[in-house]
């Protein structure tokens, strides 16, 4: 190897000062309130009176050099070449000329980016890596994004649902794409098969065997060779050993489910941030539309729309109709399988009389 | 001591000195009128107790005829010190439900209790029953037959059904969604034998609360608390309900009903100043109906609420009771009887299952609720739960494929 | 053993129906409403426009056949020979004659029993059996309920408070008393030294071993006797080992102290029931008046009668307010025993950026 | 499949239709334009990967001189079926905080991504990455050495800290209570080595949300939370309450603000047509200041809670972080550095107790808080529980005596 002439700077994450519109420098920290004046924009108004108007699109965050270099040309264009992505892929141009805003969003959207996901929209769909990039996944994520959104694509434009709506989808158990309103998560219905040919080579033992919250995994020995067994009565299926160890092959195209889960909310806002709650499984993984569970998901949607009190968030209004009634307004079943039978199962029964009827 | 006299109870005496019933007045009457010589011992080993500050009973074994429990047996541990304490038996005697006594009824337990035992009693036990404190061995049969000829029988002790406790219910009560009374006297003469012979891995506990209220604190105190509610419409008066709000203000009605509703189920009208019940939020907690008394009354379509596994904290933590059947009509004996039909199973799970000392509560949350209903027949419902599992750690059967 | 003649008859609880007042009886279930003419007096308004009051009033539950039979002149003279217990050990006179009224209180209070403990005020203290009869108590029971009610007398004649208190008192921990909105129950702060010389002979000594929560009881070896030992770093000094086995002695004049729990609510009334949860700890056990236990008491509920909104039970004021602010008005320390280490401890840590200044 | 052309892609080409804009169109758009064959033979995977329902790819271990972190490494699983798709590695870069952007310093990105890599890019990861996806272990070094020059530098991977991430903050948002960004900046600054080099249990996470509005979803999604909050009085326009009523009518302002407080920290005055905030019992939840943006604002004397925490559910079931630190102020550079300093010793505590592949959250709950909190020498505060303790599972030390 050639000696290394170039010396690395260790300068952790990017600055931020340079990067902000001079508009948005010289108003730092000095915000007052904002607006909505439509769909897709934002309007906040500085304590030194000084405006700026928000466009806000959708992108589908698996996006390329070409995508990224037609924003950079709007972003030129409309706002003297400054923009920012949201925590949700969004992309987000600021403009401190009100006249900029029409042409803004024509631009955006001739470029096929949707204007919108503000207030109380449907927001963009949290996605991870799927098939295209991870090591474990049971499905992929894109396509699944893709599949949803083209579906809520109108309630990303408009502002019409009670509050705002977060969506994200995992493609293993381990859900990197967080807790949410709505997520769409796999959820393993079969105990892993266990390659015992790689197994020995690509995986330390005591670690796989620490990975499992059931304490399922075994020492064994196979054709006279260290390996691992799996009490198949204990596992639970949950996928944690498949991460720490590749032949502990969980993923199967049929008994690899997906699940869905609703009520997750980290705002502390009203009540305190939630976890999500199971509410749907066995859900056949459908390439490349996934119909099964986007069905449902809409279902969710609407009723949701129908029934819940402006400011609720799914979870709140599940919680304030109760979840009897959630079930019966989405006409999804309830099972036994969705009463908590893990650690802190006890937090979750109905400790009290509280009944709706 | 041996004249018929008390003897000095210095650590004791101020307790019978401010405003409220002094226990010691009491016994010191009791004595002073009866000379019963185990009421001095008493007194004399609880000052013993205030001044050392440590407590002197032991347990042994004293039963009546047939039965396995009902009497708590104490013995002094310092007999030497205190011979006329050396017994001092508790008689568990299981009250009418709802605490109600005629006089007439009263007065021959009291005659009969003065007769054999020294008078004292705990009325009544935090289980519900009615505790004669005080009696030797040697007259526990006797008393026993005299109160059980006139109706009265032994409560629980140990691994047993326990006396049952009822609120006072359609008594005296414009609250009460079922006969709590009724179901209570009921279901305790249908566990009879299960209340006097241990045959149980730890005790079982029945509580009777006519609605959400729960005024006999069942929740909390029992294995199975029975609990009122309903399930049409929260029945309105109209015009007391327009009348309240007249008199009391918008602010008033705001503060101390709209925003205690605790799930947003009452909402003010466009007018600004009359509400509206949306009766499918509401959870019966009974809060607007408290305040509203002659506005708003239980719905008409009433009956109980199931929740099982309360009790105290021993070894888990304390539990509160959780819905295992959210609603049971409750009007007539048919109704009764499945109710019991329905526990028999379940005690019948718990009695194979359970590790030794341990409640239903417990075996439930060790072998996880979805084993117990199998086991007991009833089908997963969402009212037993505040929200369905937030964490992925279950196995669902896998389903067929190809 | 002299053959018995008697043939017990299994009747279970006594019956209910003779024990009722004929205008009770006539008016089984059909009260429309009541209203409280006064502290200490109810007054139920039935459908067929029957009326009956109520007069309540507190006994010293460890009562007598003399005073359980002055209580039954006093029902013959005014309540034709009806009367009935709480569940609260206070005596109530029910009367369908209103005229009745005055002169039952009089007599009432003649014979000692303050009348009161109806609606907003402090109602008696629930309690235990104490040095007076149980085999296992740290301290007794009728003595300090009799301290706290002479301390509160007045309020449990009037109606001040924001809602209902519910006191209590346990001799040791098992807590027979129950949960309340305060509470005082003994909390051992040394692990139990055991007896040997009777631990054989007395104890099933695998029951006993069973009975730890935290498994630190251990069988071993005394003068080559098989006996127990307590391993006294994982010990909580719970004393539950002691209720299985008298030689385990956890009580000690000293080190058996009084804790204060607050906030227990079993009713379903708005805010789903709540435990009590733990607000002093290490006050002596200081017979025969408790004083450092009574003035806090006193004090706990000087600030909820001060600060709690109509209507709120002594939990949901501290959880409106905040444990903070509960800790602040009432000047007891917070300390960490005061944050749960036991097994679902983690539901109660604060999971969200909920925070009162 | 050596044509400068796209191979067919059939179970992928559904996802070209529909309004929402096609991640393939434009994966294929990239091809198109660039003929990057990387392109095309992940292409080709994942189309075999919608068509038989398996992922194909498997790990490794690439990296960047001195770090031992920040690249993800993938090796398709079946190179002989997609020779095109061997390597796959993705560069997790760290973005400018709030991830703002000026169109020339992302340009220089693109251009240097588009010469060493595929030119595909997930902007952004979950955790806040800018992900550059799609390079040859061979271009590695060149790529990274490229972007460095520029000011860029790898984000975490493995059993790090991760790379931030923080919400847009005060450069466009009135709620933000601290400066999300600077703070942001500074911290990972910090921890630029323990972000480089894995040499602790597990991954460490740092979130910053301006508010509890809590837009960059700290509380669950990081190890160390930082969310704005205020300690004096919410600041209350009066006039703007005042319009605020006067067009929204009681009802709305009852039903959307009064009732939706957590706390009932609002309640409604006498005359049922105004509000009184009780700043004591208001837990800074946002709700009103959000419905009411004109008329409320957080208060003056601003600074951040910190929550510790916060994880997926692996192993225990997802976890919310919890306070550990109710407020700070966040003004200067002192404050940051205290704040680093004390963030130090939790880490240290951390990595010398905790098991391996265990979280902060985790070891807390494992050890229990009181251990924690003696261990980094915080004093234990009633914040950072919702209640003190229900069971009675301690041991106080014994007090001296005599
Ligand atoms: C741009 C963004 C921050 C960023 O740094 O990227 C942002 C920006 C704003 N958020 Fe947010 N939130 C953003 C992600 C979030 C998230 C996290 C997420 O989406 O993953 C949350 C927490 C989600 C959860 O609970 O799990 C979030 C919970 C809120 C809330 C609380 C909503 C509630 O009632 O529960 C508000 C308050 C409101 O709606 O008025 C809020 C309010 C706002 C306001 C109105 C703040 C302001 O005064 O400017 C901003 C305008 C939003 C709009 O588009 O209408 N923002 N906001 C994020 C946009 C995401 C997107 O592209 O859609
Ligand atoms: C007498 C009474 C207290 C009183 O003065 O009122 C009482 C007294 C005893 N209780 Fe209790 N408990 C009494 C009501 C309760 C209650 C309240 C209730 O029933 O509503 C509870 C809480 C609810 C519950 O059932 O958990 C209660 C929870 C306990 C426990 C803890 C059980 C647990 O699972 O946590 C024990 C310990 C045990 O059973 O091993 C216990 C054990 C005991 C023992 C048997 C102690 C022992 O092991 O020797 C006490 C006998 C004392 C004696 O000398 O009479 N007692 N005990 C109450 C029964 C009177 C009656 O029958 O009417
Ligand atoms: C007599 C009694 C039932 C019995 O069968 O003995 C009873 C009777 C009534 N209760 Fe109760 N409660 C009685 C014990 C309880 C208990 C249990 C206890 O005290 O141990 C509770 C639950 C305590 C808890 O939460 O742990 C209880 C929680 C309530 C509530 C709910 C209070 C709340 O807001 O949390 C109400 C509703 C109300 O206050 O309007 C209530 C209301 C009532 C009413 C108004 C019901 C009615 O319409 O007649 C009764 C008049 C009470 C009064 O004196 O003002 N009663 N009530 C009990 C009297 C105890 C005593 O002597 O003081
Ligand atoms: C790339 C990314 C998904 C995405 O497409 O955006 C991702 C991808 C992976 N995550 Fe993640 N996680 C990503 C954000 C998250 C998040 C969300 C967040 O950070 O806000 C979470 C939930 C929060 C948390 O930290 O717990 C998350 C929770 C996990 C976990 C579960 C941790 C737990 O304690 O429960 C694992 C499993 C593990 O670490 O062993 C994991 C593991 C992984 C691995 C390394 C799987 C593995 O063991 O091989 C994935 C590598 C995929 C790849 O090929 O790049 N990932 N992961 C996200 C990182 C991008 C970035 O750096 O910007
Ligand atoms: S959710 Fe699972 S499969 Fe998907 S990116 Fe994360 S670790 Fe990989
Ligand atoms: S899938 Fe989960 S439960 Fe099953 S063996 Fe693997 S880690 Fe254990
Ligand atoms: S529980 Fe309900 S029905 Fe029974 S006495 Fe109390 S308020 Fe009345
Ligand atoms: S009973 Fe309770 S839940 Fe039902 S409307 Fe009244 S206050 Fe609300
Ligand atoms: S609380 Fe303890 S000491 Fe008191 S009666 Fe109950 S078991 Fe006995
Ligand atoms: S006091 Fe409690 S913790 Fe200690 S040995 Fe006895 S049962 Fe175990
Ligand atoms: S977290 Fe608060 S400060 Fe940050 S963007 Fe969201 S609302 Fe604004
Ligand atoms: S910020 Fe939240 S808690 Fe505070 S007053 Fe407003 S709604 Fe209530």
């Amino acid at each position: 190897m050639a000696k290394r002439e170039y010396q690395t700077v260790e300068s952790g994450p990017h600055t931020y000062w340079d990067m902000l519109h001079p508009t948005i420098q010289k108003n730092y920290g000095q915000w007052k309130y904002h607006d909505r004046p439509r769909p897709g924009v934002l309007h906040h108004v500085s304590h030194t009176g000084d405006e700026v108007w928000t466009v806000k699109a959708g992108t589908h965050r698996q996006v390329t050099v070409d995508i990224a270099r037609r924003l950079c040309d709007i972003a030129d264009t409309y706002c003297d070449g400054f923009l920012r992505w949201t925590v949700r892929n969004n992309v987000e141009m600021t403009t401190d000329k009100e006249a900029n805003v029409e042409p803004l969003i024509k631009a955006l959207e001739a470029a096929g980016h949707p204007v919108g996901g503000t207030g109380n929209s449907i927001t963009s769909m949290a996605h991870t890596q799927g098939w295209l990039h991870c090591d474990i996944p049971a499905t992929d994520a894109s396509g699944v994004v893709k599949s949803i959104m083209d579906l809520v694509y109108d309630e990303f434009k408009r502002e019409e649902m009670p509050n705002r709506v977060k969506l994200s989808t995992s493609c293993c158990e381990i859900n990197c794409g967080g807790q949410a309103d709505i997520a769409i998560v796999v959820q393993h219905t079969r105990p892993p098969r266990i390659n015992h040919d790689i197994l020995a080579s690509t995986c330390e033992m005591p670690s796989t065997v620490a990975r499992c919250p059931v304490a399922a995994i075994r020492p064994t020995k196979v054709n006279g060779k260290p390996s691992l067994m799996v009490v198949e009565e204990k596992c639970i299926c949950c996928g944690a050993c498949f991460g720490a160890c590749p032949a502990m092959e969980i993923n199967h195209p049929e008994y690899s489910k997906l699940a869905i889960w609703i009520g997750g909310k980290n705002a502390n806002t009203r009540s305190r941030p939630t976890n999500m709650k199971l509410v749907a499984h066995g859900l056949p993984n459908n390439t490349a539309r996934w119909p099964e569970v986007a069905e449902k998901v809409l279902t969710i949607i609407k009723a949701y729309k129908e029934g819940g009190r402006d400011w609720e968030r799914v979870g709140e209004w599940a919680e304030r109709i109760g979840w009897k009634k959630f079930f019966e307004v989405t006409g999804l079943p309830f099972d036994k399988y969705m009463i908590d039978n893990y650690r802190h199962a006890r937090n979750s029964f109905n400790q009290s009389a509280h009944i709706r009827f | 001591m041996a004249e018929n006299k008390l003897n000095p109870t210095p650590n004791l005496d101020t307790l019978e000195e401010g405003p409220w019933p002094s226990f010691i007045s009491g016994f010191k009457e009791l004595y002073n009128r009866t000379g019963n010589t185990m009421v001095r011992g008493v007194l004399d080993q609880l000052n013993y107790s205030y001044e050392t500050r440590m407590g002197y009973w032991k347990g042994g074994v004293v039963g009546v005829h047939g039965y396995g429990a009902g009497i708590i047996s104490r013995y002094s541990m310092v007999p030497e010190l205190f011979p006329e304490a050396k017994e001092f038996h508790t008689m568990r005697i299981q009250p009418p439900p709802g605490l109600h006594y005629s006089t007439k009824a009263l007065r021959e337990v009291l005659d009969i209790w003065e007769k054999h035992g020294s008078g004292i009693i705990s009325m009544h036990g935090q289980t519900g029953n009615l505790q004669l404190q005080g009696v030797v061995q040697a007259n526990v049969q006797e008393l026993f037959d005299d109160l059980n000829k006139l109706g009265w029988d032994l409560g629980g002790a140990g691994a047993t059904v326990r006396t049952g406790a009822s609120c006072v219910g359609p008594a005296r009560c414009e609250m009460a969604c079922y006969d709590t009374l009724k179901m209570h006297e009921k279901v305790l003469k249908y566990f009879a034998d299960l209340t006097h012979r241990p045959q149980l891995p730890y005790k079982a506990k029945f509580k009777f609360s006519g609605c959400g209220n729960d005024c006999a604190n069942a929740i909390q105190r029992s294995d199975y608390a029975v609990i009122g509610t309903w399930k049409d419409e929260i029945q309105v008066d109209e015009a007391e309900v327009a009348k309240f709000i007249e008199t009391r203000g918008v602010a008033y009605l705001t503060n101390n009903v709209i925003t205690r509703c605790p799930t947003n189920a009452i909402v003010m009208n466009e007018d600004g100043k009359s509400i509206t019940i949306n009766n499918s939020d509401c959870v019966r907690c009974m809060h607007c109906l408290n305040v509203m008394t002659k506005a708003l009354s239980p719905g008409k379509e009433r009956g109980i609420a199931l929740l099982v596994g309360g009790k105290g904290h021993l070894k888990v933590g304390n539990m509160l009771g959780s819905v295992m059947v959210p609603f049971m009509k409750m009007e007539d004996e048919d109704d009764i009887e499945a109710f019991i039909d329905m526990i028999d199973s379940m005690i019948d799970y718990w009695a194979e299952n359970a590790l030794d000392h341990e409640r239903v509560g417990e075996t439930i949350e060790r072998v996880g609720m979805q084993q117990f209903l199998d086991a007991v027949g009833l089908e997963a419902n969402p009212d037993m739960v505040i929200q369905p599992r937030d964490n992925p750690y279950f196995k669902a059967p896998y389903e067929k494929v190809g």
